[in-house]
């Protein structure tokens, strides 16, 4: 899986888009974010995670190959 | 119908593209850049989109709309890019049979716009410092 | 600002002047001219004013409106004599620093607008007859 | 004083201003233009009655030479 980074998660984190090898849940890969950028923590709290464009539970299982997207709060307007 | 844009938002076009002999009532919303946030001076905004899922959620939003309301045409445009004092940032212009109806559609439509689209600004401040705007993080 | 007028309602050049670097919303409502009304089916609308106090209720409306939101600019517009179908017969732009405020205030005037201004219109129906509209006489 | 008339009740009544010499109350002109218009009664206790370009209550002392104006339920907009 492919995940894009947006805002202020993507610059504080300072990369456009990562990549995943391993399966696994939307809340495993919060769990994995996180301890991977300490630095945003805070924000990724914050965040919605989406899975091939729909907002997504951390129950989720996320297929091989779908496009995920961390998306800090909106402020689109 | 929905866009997302680098252009100027023409909403005298948008619009005009709503009328309808069969609606009465037609309401248009601009948000508009503002020269200050509380008390600090913007002096340019700069949005960015996930545009795929954008323009998938502003195309639920106009369904939704349209789900809830006797809407005739709902046009809803929303500009990225760099953005300057007074610029429209996004349009949202609805007609419909009476005007209790419209206002309503077009309150919806923008409520939920800047609910569940992504799109995010970053504020460039007159001091020289910038910061993207997430509300409650 | 308010204003009777004969000619076609240019709401474009009034957006325009509602539009404020302070206001970071700006909403229009256009009443436009139905071509259905129930199951007839109307040609042409005749309006008619008492305009000195028409003018009067139109201004203490605008100013009613600016005391309870904080408006930055309104402008009411009417327009008058024989309007055809989709003819645009009202505009109420409204500029406010953020939405909500705009939505109230411009519902609000429009709504005042409706109960208090005395204009009236005339039905021309497409089988040739007329008839004033007074609502609940 | 001089009454404006507007809308049906100025084609009911075939007259655009009515004049009148005496003094009276809202509510006596009322009462006098239902007398003299009875095709128009229906239509004028549901209308509202302006002196001097302002919503009058019937009890109010019509002043000489106050512009007054019969007002049908209204439809702009």
């Amino acid at each position: 899986m492919k995940v894009m980074l947006f805002a202020r998660a993507r610059e504080l984190i300072g990369i456009e888009r990562l990549e995943f090898e391993e399966s696994m849940t939307v809340g495993e890969l919060r769990a994995l974010l996180e301890r991977r950028f300490p630095k945003v923590a805070g924000l990724l709290k914050k965040s919605a995670i989406a899975v091939d464009n729909e907002f997504a539970e951390d129950a989720l299982q996320i297929p091989a190959g779908a496009e995920v997207a961390l998306l800090p709060p909106v402020s689109g307007g | 119908m929905i866009r997302l844009t680098r252009d100027v938002i023409d909403y005298h076009a948008l619009t005009e593209k709503v009328r309808r002999g069969d609606c009465g009532a037609v309401v248009l919303f601009l948000g508009t850049v503002r020269d200050l946030t509380g008390e600090r001076v913007t002096v340019a905004l700069d949005y960015e989109a996930y545009p795929a899922m954008a323009e998938k959620k502003m195309a639920e939003i106009e369904s939704d709309t349209r789900t809830r309301w006797p809407v005739g045409e709902i046009i809803l445009e929303h500009r990225l890019g760099r953005l300057e004092i007074g610029d429209v940032s996004v349009a949202v212009a609805v007609s419909c049979p009476h005007r209790a109806q419209a206002f309503e559609a077009c309150r919806h439509a923008i409520d939920r716009l800047k609910e569940l689209v992504p799109i995010w600004k970053k504020e460039n401040w007159a001091d020289g410092s910038t910061e993207w705007v997430h509300p409650g993080a």
